[in-house]
C-alpha cells in the first residue's frame, strides 16, 4: 500500500493542479458503479471498472468486435456442447493466490447459485455445469449444442472470473472486501476505493493476457453526477479524460477547444420505437383490429421519421442514423430500412407514408399515443421525442400524444400493453449481432409486444448454433430484412461512443468491443 | 431660569393611518428643582406624549414644534431638546433627564441582569468607567432603592424580580446618573395597591434624598393626593388647568377637573341608582353556591397543577350583588369563568341555578346558559371584529331564542342597546368604530339579551377612563336595579365594588379570608390582610391621604409582612 | 397605549374597498414601503398577465419545433425570427419563458389552492377541538415539516407520477407535490391562530350564550384566522416556484412536451451556459428570479405593513399645520361626542 | 398578528407559529428540561411517521429490481426475481418485516447496491454536515450583520437594497446561481475549482487517513498538510457560497424583522433614556433579546438547508445525502432511502433540540 504511486503527493496545491504527472492519467467519467461484485450488478458503469481489473477467459482486442482467448491459452468447442478453455500457466491474483481451472468454475458456479436479482445470470441461460479436469482446464457443459455467443457471453458483464478465496461462494462479497482482498487479475488492480467518487488504479505487473500491459502506472477515475461538472473538468485540464457522458453541446464546444481532443468510435447502443401489435392503432386488441392497416402505421412511422434530424439537431452527431436492427460495426449488419422506408436513401418521405396509408385504407390523421421515459435514456429523450412527435405531424398523417412515466412504471406499464408505441434503448452485453435480435423477436421475447413470426424465430435460434462465420452473417441478414419487413420495433439512432481527452493524451481507444480500456491511454 | 424644565408652546402631531393626529396642542409648563409636578387627565389626553417629548423619545411619525428646555441639575447648561443635536441629546438623556416607565416587566431588557443595565447608562456617559467600578455604583444604587441583598441581585436577571422590585430597579436606573429631573409615566399602574404604596414612598425619596424634581403622569387622583406638590390637568391635548395640589382637590376651576373628580370612585360613596337597588331574596333558593370549592389548573408536561381556588365557600342570593376583590392572581377571574362553565370545577361542589358545576356536562348545561349574562374585562376583545354591534348582540338571541324572526330580533337588539343608552344606529358599526365605554355598554346588552338571572362582570371597568367607569358603574347599577339580576361582581378596586355591592368578598391567594357588607368589611376589616389592603389605596383628597400614610406606615411597621 | 379609534367611520361602501387586502395595504403604505410593494405589485401583476395572455404574447408554442419554413434548429443566436434565439431542444426560447409563466401560474394556483384548502380544514378542526386528534395531526405535520420540502416534492412526484402524464396530469403531479410540502405549514398556520381565537374573549363570549362548536367555528373562529392567508399565499407562491423549478431540474418535473417548465430548460440550458451560449439560460433565469422577486416583494410588504411596529407612515407636514382635533380618545370623551358624558346625558334618561 | 411579528420567511413561513408550542414562560423553568427531553422523544413518532409514509410511498410505486433491469429482462423473467426477493408480498407484510430489522437495529444493505446502509449514511451524512456547516458560517456571518445594519437604516435606502439582496440571494434557483458563480470563479478568474470537495490527491491522501471521518476538513487538519488543507477550502468555497447565501437571504430577512420589533420595546426606548448611543441599542439592547425566536426559526431552517442541499450537491459533486437520497430514489432502494430519511429525520429533530437548548441559554427567563 504504501508503495502506492500518488503523484506529486506531498504539497500540491488545489488551485489546477491537472490530473497528475506522466506517470498518472485521470478519467472522469458520469457511470455508475453498482457493486464490484460480479453476481450483483447489471450495469455499464460497474463492468467499466470489472473490464479493467477482473481477467476474462475470453475478451475482445483492441479495434475488433470479435473475440479471442484472454487469459485462457485456447477457447473451443471440443464437443457439440462441451465448450473447453486452457488458461495460461502460472496465472496469478494480486494477492498472490494461484488463478486455476478451480476459480474459473467457482465464478460461474456463484453467479447460477447466487442469481442476484441485479445480476447477469440471465446471461448464462445455456450453461449447464462446469468441469474441471485439471489446473488449466476447464469445460463448460452447455445445454444446447454449438452455441456461437457463448464465447462472447464469456466476455460479457457475466465472464469475470473471481478469487475463490476472497468471494463467497453464496452471497455477494462487499466491495471492500474485494478490494481489500486485492482479487485482481486484470490489467488493473485497485489501489484505493472510493465508492462512486474516486477508483484508484494501479497497473498489474502479473498480467499476461491478450490486452498486453498498461502504458500508465496509475490511473485515477473520478465520478461525476452533473456532465456539465465534467465538461468543465476535462476542459479546466483537472482530468485528462472524460468518457460517458458528455451532453451533445457539450462535445460541440469542445471540438473547437485546442486543449482538448474528441475521440468518436463507434457505440453498441441503439434507441428504437417499439410497437405493441396488440394496442397499436388497428392493433388486434383494438376494436377496428386488422393486421394490414397496423402494419401500414408502422411503415408510415418508419417512413416519416428523420434519422439525420435527430442525431444532428438533438445529438449534433454523438449519435448517428441507424438504419437497421443490428448496429453497424458488428459483423452482419445492414442497412435495410434505409432501402425500405422513407426516400430510399435515409431521408424521410411523406408521399410514401401517405401512399401506404391511404392504400391500407386508412384515414388520416392516425392519432398515435407514443410513450418515452424521461430520465433513463439521457437528459434528451425530451427533445428527442418532440421531434418525432413534430416529424409525425409535419405530414398531417398522425396526431402524436407525447407521453411520459418515470422510469420504474414505465418498465412496468410496457410490458402490460399499457403502451400502443414506446421508446427503448439497448445496450449490449457482448458485441454480436445476436445480441440485439434474441431478446427482441423471438416469439417469448422481452419486449413482450406480441410479435409473433415463427420463421423469424426459427432463424435466430439457427443463427446461434451455425459454426461457419459467413453462413451466420448471411443468416442475419435474412433475419434483419424479414424483421424490416414486418416492422417489430423501428430502429433510428445508434450512439458513438465519445471520450474527450486532452490533447496530450495518447491511447484513447473506442471500438466495437464497446469497451473503454484505461491500458492503452498515456501522455 | 432656575426651573429645571421649561416647556413653551409644545405641539405635537402623529401621522396615523387615519391620517394626522394631534396630541399635543400648545402646551406650556415649568417644574422648579425638587418639584413634583403631577400631570393628570383622561386616557389620550397627550400625558405620554409630552413626557416622552421631554426625552426627545418621540417615534419618527411625530412631529414637534415649541420649545423644551432642559437644565442640568448644577445649572452648568441648559437644552432645548427640540432643536439639540442627536449627540447631544443623546448625551443629556440619563445624565439629566430620566424616565420611570409605566410596565416595569417590559422596560427591563430580559435578557441582562439588572446590573449590566445599570451599568449601560454609566458607561453610555462616560467610556472610561470600568466594569468594577460600574458594578459597584451599580449595587449601591440598588441597596439606595431598597433591594435586599445588592451584592447577589445585581447579577440577577429581571424575571427574578418581584413586580415591584422590578420598579426599583427601573427606578434605580432613572437615578443612577442623579438626574436633576425623572419623568415617571404611570409608574404604579401595573402594579397591585399595596405595592403601590411602596413605590410611592421610593418616589417621595427620590425628591427627598437626591433631590430629583419628579414630572409624575397618572390618571389616578389618590396617587397625586399622595405625591404631587403641583398638579396639570390635561384635556384633548391641551392644559385646561394648573393648580398646586390642595387647592386644586379643595377647589376645582375648570369644568373636567369637577367632572373628573367627582368621577372618582370613593369608598363609602353610594350612588343614586344603587340606593334603589333590587330587593334581595334572602330566602329563595341562592342562585350561586359555591362549598369548598377548588379549581387547579392542569400542569404542564406532568408538572402538577396549580391551584387557583382553594376552598372557598359562598353564596349569591336571587338580586344579590356580591362584590370580589383581591390582588392580581387571586383567583378572582378562575371563580368567574367556573360560574359561566368556561373552567373546569376540580374539587368541592359548586352548584349555579341548581347545576352542579363539578363534572359538569357542557351539553347538559347549555340550556341554562340562557340564564347567564357575562360581561368580559375588556370590551375591546370580546366582540368578534368582523361582525357589527347588531349582530354581536344578536347571536344569543339567535342561539337560544328559535322562535324570533328576523325581525324580532332586529326590534329586541333595538331595546336592548336603548336600554343601555346606545343609539340604536350604533348597531351597524363594528366594534372597532365604537369608544370603549360605548363597547362595554354594549357588551352589558349582550349580556343582557337573554334577560339572565345571573350576571357575571369581571372587571368590566378596568379598561375604562375614571370619568367612563362612573356612568358604566351607573348604568349597570340602574339595571339591576331594573331587572333585578344577581351579579357576581369582580373587581380589584375596593371603592369600585363599594358601591355596588350588597356584600363584599375578599379574595387572597385563592382563599377567601373575609366576607360582609360593604359596611363591614371597608369599615372595621378584621383581616391583616384585609386592613393592608384598605390603608395602600391613596384617597383622592391630599390631606386625608396624608393621614393614610401615615397609618399605612404604622401598620407595616406593626405586623410582619404577610 | 391604544391607537387612535376613528369614531367617525367614513363612509362605508369607501371602507369595504379600502379594507380589501392589497388595496388596504397599498394605500398605508408610505416612502420605501410604498416603492417595494409597487415593485412587487407590478412584477407580479407582469408575471401574472403574461401567464393569461401566453397563448396572444408567445409567438410560437411552447412545444413547436417548426414552422412554414422549416425546423427552427436547435441553439440559433437571437434573431428577427426568435428574439431570444432556440434551446438546445430547438424551441424558441422566448415563447418557453412566456408559456412557462403559464405554468408556474397554474402550479402555483393549485398547489396553494389544494394545500389552503387541506390546510386550513385540518388546521380550524385541530385547532377547535384539540385533543388526540390534534396531537396526532401536529405530530404528523411536524414529521412532515421536518423532511427537507424538495426531498417530499420528490417521492411525492415519484408516487403521483405512476399515472401518465398530460399538460394537466403534470401540473397537476408537481402541485400535489407542493401541496404535501405545504399542507404542514397551512396547518401550522391556522391552527395556531385557531388557538389564540378560540381563547379570545369574543369566543368565550360565544360560548358562554351556549353557540355551538359548529356555529362557532365558522362564524367566529374561521373567518378570523384567515387574516394571515394573503400573506402566506404570497410567500408560498414563490416558494413553490422555486420548488417546481427544483424538481425540474432534478428531472422530476413537467415534461417539455407537455407544458414549458422554467427549471427544466434551465437544467437543459446549464451545458449551453459553460458553452457560452447565454441566451437559452439568462432569460429564463431572469424570468424565474423576478417572478420570484415579485412574490416575495408583495409578502414581505404585506407583513411589514400587516405588523404596525414595522410599517412606516407617512411624515405629518408640520407640527401645528394639517390637524384636525381628531385626537377623540378610546374611552370616550367626557363632555363631547355621543359617545362622552354630554352625549349621554342628551340621549339617556328616557 | 402574533404568528407575523416574526418574519414570515419565504423558506418557511410558519415557524413563526413555531413558538407557540410549549416554550415555557418564566418560572417555570424546572419544566423546560422535561419539555427537552419530550421534545427529545418526539424524535421517534417523527422518525417513525416518515418512514412509514416513504415506505408506502416507495414500495406502492415500484421495486428495486424493475428499476434496475426493467429494460433487460423480459416480464416473467422479471416478475420471478421479484417474487423471489419477496417484493410481490403485500406491502403490510413488508412493512412489519422492514419494522422489526430496524427495531433490531439492522439498517441493513442497500438493494441497488450492496453497501451497509450505515457506511452510507456515514459518507455522505459527513459531507452534507460539513456542507452545512460551511453555509451556516456563510449565512450567519452574512445574514446577520447585514439584517442587523438594515434594521439600524430601516426604511432607508440601504435598507431596501439589503432587502432585495436578500430576496434574490434566495430567489436565485442554487443551480443557476452555482453554474454562474462557476463560470465566474472556475473558467474566467481561474480562482477556484469547479467541482468536487478536493482534487485527487487530495482525495487520495484522504483514503489513505486511518480513522477517516469523512469530514474534509477534519481530516486534512489531522493530516496537517497546509496544501491538503488548502485545497479542501478552496473546494468548499462555491457550494459554502451559494448555500449559505441562499440562506443568509433568510437570515437577513429574519434578523432585520425581529431586530426592528425589539427595537420598538419598552426596554430599549429605556435604553435610550439612558444615553445609550443608538448603535449600540440595536447591537446589543434589542439583538440579542431577538436572537431567541431568531434562533428559534434558524433551527427550523435546518430542514430547508438540507432541501437546498440537493440542488447544491448535484451542482458542485458535492457527494452528500441529498444528493445520494435522489438516486436511491430512482432506484427505488427503499432500504437505503428508509435510512437517510430516518438520518436526515434525526438530523432535523436533534437540531430543533439543540436550538431549543441554545435559545434557553439565550434567555434567561428559562433558565434555572
Ligand atoms: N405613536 C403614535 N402614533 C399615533 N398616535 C399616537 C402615538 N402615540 C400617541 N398617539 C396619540 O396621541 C394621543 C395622546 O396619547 P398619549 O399616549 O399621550 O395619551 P395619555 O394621556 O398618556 O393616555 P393614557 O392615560 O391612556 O396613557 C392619543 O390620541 C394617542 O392615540
Ligand atoms: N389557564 C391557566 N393555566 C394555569 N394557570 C392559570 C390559568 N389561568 C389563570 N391561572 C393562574 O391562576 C391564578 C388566578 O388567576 P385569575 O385569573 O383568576 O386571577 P385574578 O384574580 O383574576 O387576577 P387579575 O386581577 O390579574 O385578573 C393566577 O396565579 C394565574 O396565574
Ligand atoms: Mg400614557
Ligand atoms: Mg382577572
Amino acid at each position: 500500500v504504501t508503495a502506492l504511486a500518488i503523484s506529486g503527493c506531498a504539497g500540491t496545491s488545489g488551485n489546477n493542479s491537472s490530473g497528475g504527472s506522466a506517470d498518472s492519467i485521470t478519467v472522469g467519467t458520469t457511470d455508475k458503479v453498482t457493486t464490484l461484485d460480479p453476481a450483483g450488478s447489471y450495469d455499464n458503469g460497474s463492468f467499466a471498472v470489472m473490464n479493467q481489473v477482473f481477467p476474462f477467459l475470453l475478451n475482445t482486442p483492441y479495434g475488433s468486435p470479435d473475440v479471442e482467448p484472454d487469459i485462457a491459452e485456447s477457447a473451443e468447442f471440443t464437443a457439440p456442447t462441451e465448450y473447453t478453455v486452457t488458461l495460461k500457466e502460472g496465472l496469478k491474483w494480486a494477492n498472490g493466490n494461484e488463478l486455476t481451472s478451480s476459480d474459473v468454475k467457482f465464478s460461474f458456479d456463484r453467479q447460477l447459485a447466487i442469481a442476484d436479482e441485479n445480476g447477469p445470470s440471465s446471461l448464462l441461460y445455456n450453461l449447464d455445469s462446469v468441469d474441471t479436469p485439471d489446473e488449466t482446464t476447464v469445460v463448460f457443459n452447455l445445454k444446447q449444442e454449438n452455441d456461437q455467443v457463448f464465447a462472447q457471453i464469456l466476455s460479457s458483464p457475466a465472464g469475470p472470473i473471481v478469487d475463490e478465496d476472497v468471494f463467497s461462494a453464496d452471497a455477494l462479497t462487499s466491495d471492500k472486501d474485494i478490494v481489500d482482498g486485492k482479487a485482481f487479475a486484470g490489467q488493473y488492480t485497485i489501489a484505493s476505493y472510493d465508492f462512486n467518487n474516486l477508483i484508484s488504479y494501479k497497473a498489474n505487473p502479473d498480467y499476461k493476457g491478450l490486452l498486453g500491459k498498461a502504458e500508465t502506472e496509475t490511473v485515477n477515475v473520478k465520478y461525476y453526477a452533473e456532465s456539465a461538472n465534467l465538461k468543465l473538468a476535462v476542459q479546466e485540464g483537472d482530468i485528462d479524460v472524460a468518457f460517458r457522458s458528455l451532453s451533445a453541446t457539450d462535445i460541440a464546444d469542445l471540438e473547437g477547444n485546442d486543449k482538448v481532443k474528441v475521440h468518436q468510435g463507434p457505440g453498441g447502443e441503439i434507441r428504437y420505437i417499439v410497437f405493441n401489435f396488440n394496442t397499436q392503432p388497428f392493433g388486434s386488441t383494438t376494436p377496428e383490429a386488422d393486421p394490414a392497416k397496423a402494419l401500414a402505421v408502422r411503415q408510415a412511422v418508419a417512413d416519416l421519421i428523420d434519422r439525420e434530424e435527430i442525431a444532428e439537431e438533438v445529438y449534433k452527431g454523438t449519435y448517428t442514423p441507424l438504419y437497421s436492427f443490428m448496429p453497424e460495426g458488428l459483423t452482419g449488419a445492414t442497412t435495410v430500412l434505409k432501402d425500405l422506408y422513407g426516400d430510399g436513401n435515409g431521408a424521410p418521405s411523406e408521399e410514401k407514408a401517405a401512399e401506404r396509408l391511404t392504400a391500407a385504407g386508412i384515414t388520416t390523421p392516425v392519432v398515435l399515443n407514443l410513450q418515452y421515459s424521461n430520465d433513463h435514456y439521457g437528459p434528451s429523450s425530451g427533445d428527442e421525442y418532440a421531434l418525432i412527435k413534430s416529424q409525425l405531424e409535419a405530414s398531417g398523417l398522425f396526431t402524436v400524444n407525447l407521453q411520459t412515466t418515470e422510469w420504474v412504471q414505465y418498465s412496468k406499464d410496457r410490458s402490460s400493453d399499457v403502451y400502443p408505441a414506446y421508446q427503448l434503448g439497448w445496450f449490449p452485453d457482448y458485441s454480436d449481432g445476436d445480441n440485439y435480435l434474441t431478446p427482441f423477436f423471438l416469439i417469448e421475447n422481452f419486449l413482450a409486444n406480441h410479435y409473433d413470426n415463427q420463421e423469424v424465430n426459427d432463424m435466430i435460434l439457427e443463427q446461434a448454433t451455425t459454426v461457419d462465420p459467413d453462413e451466420r452473417a448471411s443468416i442475419f441478414e435474412k433475419i434483419q430484412a424479414q424483421v424490416a419487413a414486418d416492422l417489430s420495433t423501428v430502429p433510428y439512432l445508434q450512439g458513438s461512443q465519445v471520450a474527450v481527452a486532452g490533447s496530450d493524451v495518447d491511447g484513447v481507444t473506442l471500438d466495437a468491443s464497446f469497451k473503454f480500456r484505461y491500458a492503452p491511454l498515456s501522455k | 431660569m432656575t426651573d429645571v424644565l421649561q416647556i413653551r408652546d409644545l405641539d405635537v402631531s402623529f401621522a396615523t393611518d387615519a391620517g394626522a393626529v394631534k396630541a399635543v396642542d400648545r402646551v406650556s409648563l415649568t417644574v422648579a428643582p425638587g418639584e413634583v409636578v403631577a400631570i393628570v387627565g383622561e386616557s389620550g389626553s397627550g400625558k405620554t406624549v409630552t413626557a416622552k417629548t421631554i426625552l426627545g423619545l418621540l417615534p419618527e411619525t411625530a412631529t414637534r414644534s415649541g420649545a423644551v428646555i432642559l437644565r442640568s441639575k448644577d445649572g452648568q447648561s441648559e437644552n432645548n431638546v427640540v432643536t439639540v443635536s442627536k449627540d447631544q441629546l443623546r448625551k443629556i438623556r440619563g445624565a439629566d433627564v430620566s424616565m420611570v416607565f409605566q410596565e416595569p416587566s417590559t422596560a427591563l431588557n430580559p435578557v441582562y441582569t439588572v446590573g449590566w443595565q445599570i451599568a449601560e447608562g454609566l458607561r453610555a456617559h462616560d467610556s472610561k468607567l470600568s466594569a468594577k467600578s460600574a458594578r459597584a455604583r451599580a449595587i449601591e444604587i440598588l441597596t439606595k432603592v431598597g433591594i435586599p441583598e445588592p451584592e447577589v441581585r445585581v447579577d440577577y436577571y429581571p424575571h427574578q424580580f418581584s413586580g415591584g422590585q422590578k420598579q426599583r430597579v427601573v427606578i434605580a436606573m432613572a437615578l443612577v446618573l442623579d438626574p436633576g429631573l425623572i419623568v415617571a409615566d404611570e409608574p404604579t399602574t401595573a402594579l397591585d395597591v399595596t405595592v403601590q404604596a411602596e413605590i410611592l414612598d421610593l418616589l417621595r425619596r427620590c425628591r427627598d434624598e437626591f433631590g430629583s424634581s419628579i414630572v409624575l403622569i397618572t390618571h389616578n387622583m389618590g396617587v397625586v393626593a399622595d405625591l404631587a406638590d403641583r398638579v396639570v390637568v390635561m384635556y384633548q391635548g391641551k392644559i385646561v388647568e394648573e393648580a398646586d395640589v390642595r387647592s386644586l382637590f379643595a377647589n376645582p376651576q375648570n369644568d373636567y377637573t369637577k367632572k373628573l373628580l367627582a368621577a372618582v370612585p370613593r369608598i363609602g360613596q353610594r350612588i343614586e341608582a344603587a340606593e334603589r337597588k333590587a330587593p334581595i331574596a334572602h330566602d329563595a333558593q341562592p342562585v350561586v353556591r359555591a362549598d369548598n370549592l377548588q379549581i387547579e389548573y392542569p400542569g404542564r408536561m406532568g408538572r402538577p397543577g396549580f391551584k387557583a381556588v382553594d376552598g372557598v365557600s359562598f353564596t349569591i342570593s336571587p338580586g344579590e350583588v356580591l362584590g370580589l376583590v383581591g390582588e392580581s392572581g387571586s383567583g378572582k377571574t378562575t371563580i368567574g369563568r367556573a360560574i359561566a362553565g368556561l373552567t373546569k370545577v376540580t374539587g368541592g361542589s359548586l352548584s349555579v341555578l341548581d347545576s352542579e358545576m363539578n363534572g359538569m356536562k357542557e351539553r347538559s348545561f347549555r340550556a341554562k346558559r340562557s340564564s347567564i349574562g357575562f360581561v368580559f374585562q375588556d370590551p375591546a376583545s370580546s366582540f368578534n371584529p368582523l361582525l357589527t354591534i347588531t349582530e354581536c348582540v344578536a347571536e344569543p338571541l339567535k342561539v337560544h331564542r328559535k322562535d324570533l324572526d328576523a325581525r324580532a330580533i332586529s326590534q329586541r337588539v333595538g331595546e336592548l342597546l336603548e336600554a343601555v343608552q346606545l343609539p340604536k344606529s350604533y348597531g351597524e358599526r363594528y366594534p372597532h368604530e365604537l369608544s370603549g365605554g360605548q363597547r362595554q355598554r354594549a357588551s352589558l346588552a349582550r349580556a343582557l339579551a337573554l334577560n339572565p338571572k345571573l350576571l357575571i362582570a369581571d372587571e368590566p371597568t378596568s379598561a375604562l377612563d375614571v370619568s367612563v367607569q362612573a356612568r358604566v358603574l351607573e348604568l349597570f347599577a340602574e339595571l339591576q336595579a331594573e331587572l333585578g339580576f344577581a351579579a357576581l361582581f369582580i373587581s380589584h378596586d375596593l371603592a369600585v365594588v363599594d358601591i355596588l355591592a350588597d356584600r363584599i368578598a375578599v379574595l387572597y391567594h385563592g382563599k377567601l379570608i373575609e366576607e360582609g357588607t360593604g359596611a363591614e368589611v371597608l369599615g372595621a376589616p378584621k383581616d391583616p390582610y384585609t386592613q393592608r389592603l384598605l390603608a395602600s389605596l391613596p384617597v383622592p383628597d391630599p390631606v386625608a391621604q396624608a393621614e393614610r400614610r401615615r397609618m399605612l406606615a404604622d401598620l407595616i411597621a406593626g405586623t410582619p409582612p404577610a | 397605549m391604544a391607537i387612535t379609534t376613528p369614531t367617525a367611520a367614513p363612509s362605508r361602501k369607501k371602507s369595504m374597498w379600502r379594507r380589501l387586502p392589497i388595496v388596504h395595504q397599498l394605500s398605508q403604505s408610505v416612502g420605501i414601503q410604498r416603492g417595494m410593494l409597487v415593485t412587487g405589485l407590478v412584477l407580479t401583476a407582469v408575471f401574472v398577465l403574461t401567464a393569461l395572455l401566453a397563448p396572444l404574447l408567445a409567438p410560437y408554442g411552447y412545444s413547436q419545433l417548426r414552422d412554414e419554413s422549416g425546423a427552427f434548429g436547435a441553439q440559433r443566436p437571437p434573431s428577427a425570427e426568435h428574439l431570444f434565439g432556440t434551446t438546445v431542444g430547438g424551441y424558441d426560447v422566448l415563447s418557453r419563458v412566456i408559456w412557462g409563466a403559464q405554468t408556474a401560474l397554474s402550479v402555483v394556483v393549485v398547489a396553494v389552492l389544494l394545500s389552503i384548502f387541506a390546510g386550513v380544514a385540518l388546521g380550524l378542526i385541530s385547532g377547535y377541538f384539540g385533543g388526540w386528534l390534534d396531537r396526532v395531526l401536529v405530530v404528523i405535520c411536524d414529521a412532515i415539516y421536518a423532511f427537507p420540502t424538495l426531498l417530499l416534492a420528490i417521492v411525492m412526484s415519484i408516487a403521483i407520477s405512476g399515472g401518465q402524464s398530460s399538460l394537466w396530469g403534470g401540473i397537476f403531479a408537481a402541485a400535489i407535490s407542493i401541496t404535501v410540502v405545504f399542507i404542514p405549514q397551512y396547518f401550522r398556520v391556522i391552527r395556531a391562530e385557531t388557538v389564540r381565537i378560540k381563547s379570545e374573549a369574543y369566543v368565550e363570549s360565544a360560548k358562554v350564550v351556549g353557540t355551538g362548536n359548529i356555529r362557532i367555528m365558522f362564524r367566529h373562529v374561521l373567518r378570523n384566522a384567515t387574516r394571515t392567508l394573503p400573506l402566506i399565499f404570497t410567500l408560498n407562491a414563490s416558494e413553490a416556484i422555486l420548488t417546481l423549478a427544483g424538481l425540474g431540474f432534478l428531472g422530476f418535473g413537467i415534461e417539455p412536451t407537455s407544458a414549458s417548465e422554467w427549471g427544466f430548460d434551465l437544467n437543459k440550458a446549464l451545458s449551453d451556459v459553460s458553452s457560452g451560449i447565454w441566451w437559452t439560460s439568462v432569460p429564463v433565469g431572469l424570468a424565474l428570479v423576478l417572478a420570484v422577486l415579485g412574490m416575495t416583494l408583495v409578502g414581505e410588504s404585506l407583513n411589514d405593513l400587516a405588523d404596525p411596529r414595522l410599517r412606516g407612515r407617512r411624515a405629518v407636514a408640520a407640527a401645528s399645520g394639517t390637524v384636525a382635533e381628531t385626537s377623540v380618545v378610546p374611552g370616550g370623551s367626557l363632555t363631547a361626542g355621543p359617545g362622552g358624558l354630554d352625549g349621554l346625558e342628551n340621549e339617556g334618561r328616557s | 398578528m402574533s404568528s407575523l411579528t416574526l418574519p414570515a420567511t419565504n423558506g418557511a413561513p410558519t415557524p413563526a407559529s413555531k413558538p407557540a408550542s410549549p416554550r415555557p414562560r418564566k418560572g417555570s423553568g424546572g419544566s423546560f428540561w422535561r419539555y427537552l427531553v419530550i421534545r427529545f422523544l418526539l424524535i421517534i413518532p417523527t422518525v417513525f411517521i416518515l418512514v412509514t409514509l416513504v415506505f408506502i410511498l416507495m414500495r406502492t410505486t415500484g421495486d428495486p429490481i424493475t428499476a434496475a433491469l426493467g429494460d433487460r429482462l423480459t416480464a416473467d423473467q422479471l416478475a420471478e426475481r421479484v417474487a423471489a426477493a419477496g417484493y410481490d408480498r403485500p406491502i403490510f407484510v413488508q412493512y412489519m418485516e422492514y419494522l422489526g430489522q430496524i427495531l433490531t437495529g439492522d439498517f441493513g444493505t442497500t438493494l441497488s447496491d450492496n453497501r451497509p446502509v450505515l457506511e452510507v449514511l456515514l459518507t455522505y451524512g459527513a459531507a452534507t454536515l460539513e456542507l452545512a456547516f460551511y453555509a451556516l458560517i456563510v449565512a450567519f456571518a452574512v445574514g446577520i450583520p447585514l439584517g442587523m445594519v438594515a434594521a439600524y437604516f430601516r426604511d432607508k435606502t440601504p435598507d431596501a437594497a439589503l432587502r432585495i439582496l436578500a430576496i434574490l440571494f434566495y430567489a436565485t434557483p442554487v443551480f443557476f446561481a452555482g453554474m454562474l458563480l462557476k463560470l465566474i470563479f472556475s473558467v474566467w478568474l481561474k480562482i477556484l475549482p469547479v467541482s468536487g470537495r478536493g482534487t485527487t490527491n487530495t482525495e487520495l491522501e484522504m483514503q489513505l487517513l486511518q480513522g477517516k471521518t469523512g469530514i474534509y476538513l477534519w481530516d486534512a487538519l489531522r493530516i496537517g498538510d497546509p496544501g491538503i488543507l488548502g485545497d479542501v477550502l478552496a473546494h468548499a468555497v462555491l457550494p459554502g457560497l451559494t448555500l449559505g447565501l441562499l440562506t443568509a437571504g433568510i437570515f437577513l430577512r429574519l434578523v432585520r424583522t425581529n431586530v426592528i420589533g425589539t427595537l420598538s420595546t419598552d426596554y430599549v426606548d429605556a435604553g435610550r433614556s439612558r444615553g445609550v448611543r443608538e448603535f449600540r441599542l440595536v447591537t446589543k439592547h434589542a439583538y440579542r433579546p431577538a436572537l431567541i425566536p431568531i434562533i428559534t426559526v434558524i433551527g427550523l431552517q435546518i430542514a430547508l438547508l438540507l432541501g437546498g442541499a440537493v440542488l447544491t450537491e448535484t451542482t458542485f459533486e458535492w457527494k452528500g445525502l441529498g444528493f445520494q437520497l435522489t438516486e436511491y430514489l430512482q432506484a427505488r432502494d427503499f432500504v437505503a432511502v428508509q435510512g437517510i430519511v430516518v438520518l436526515l429525520a434525526v438530523i432535523v429533530a436533534l437540531t430543533n433540540f439543540i436550538v431549543d437548548v441554545i435559545a434557553a441559554l439565550i434567555d434567561p427567563r428559562v433558565r434555572y
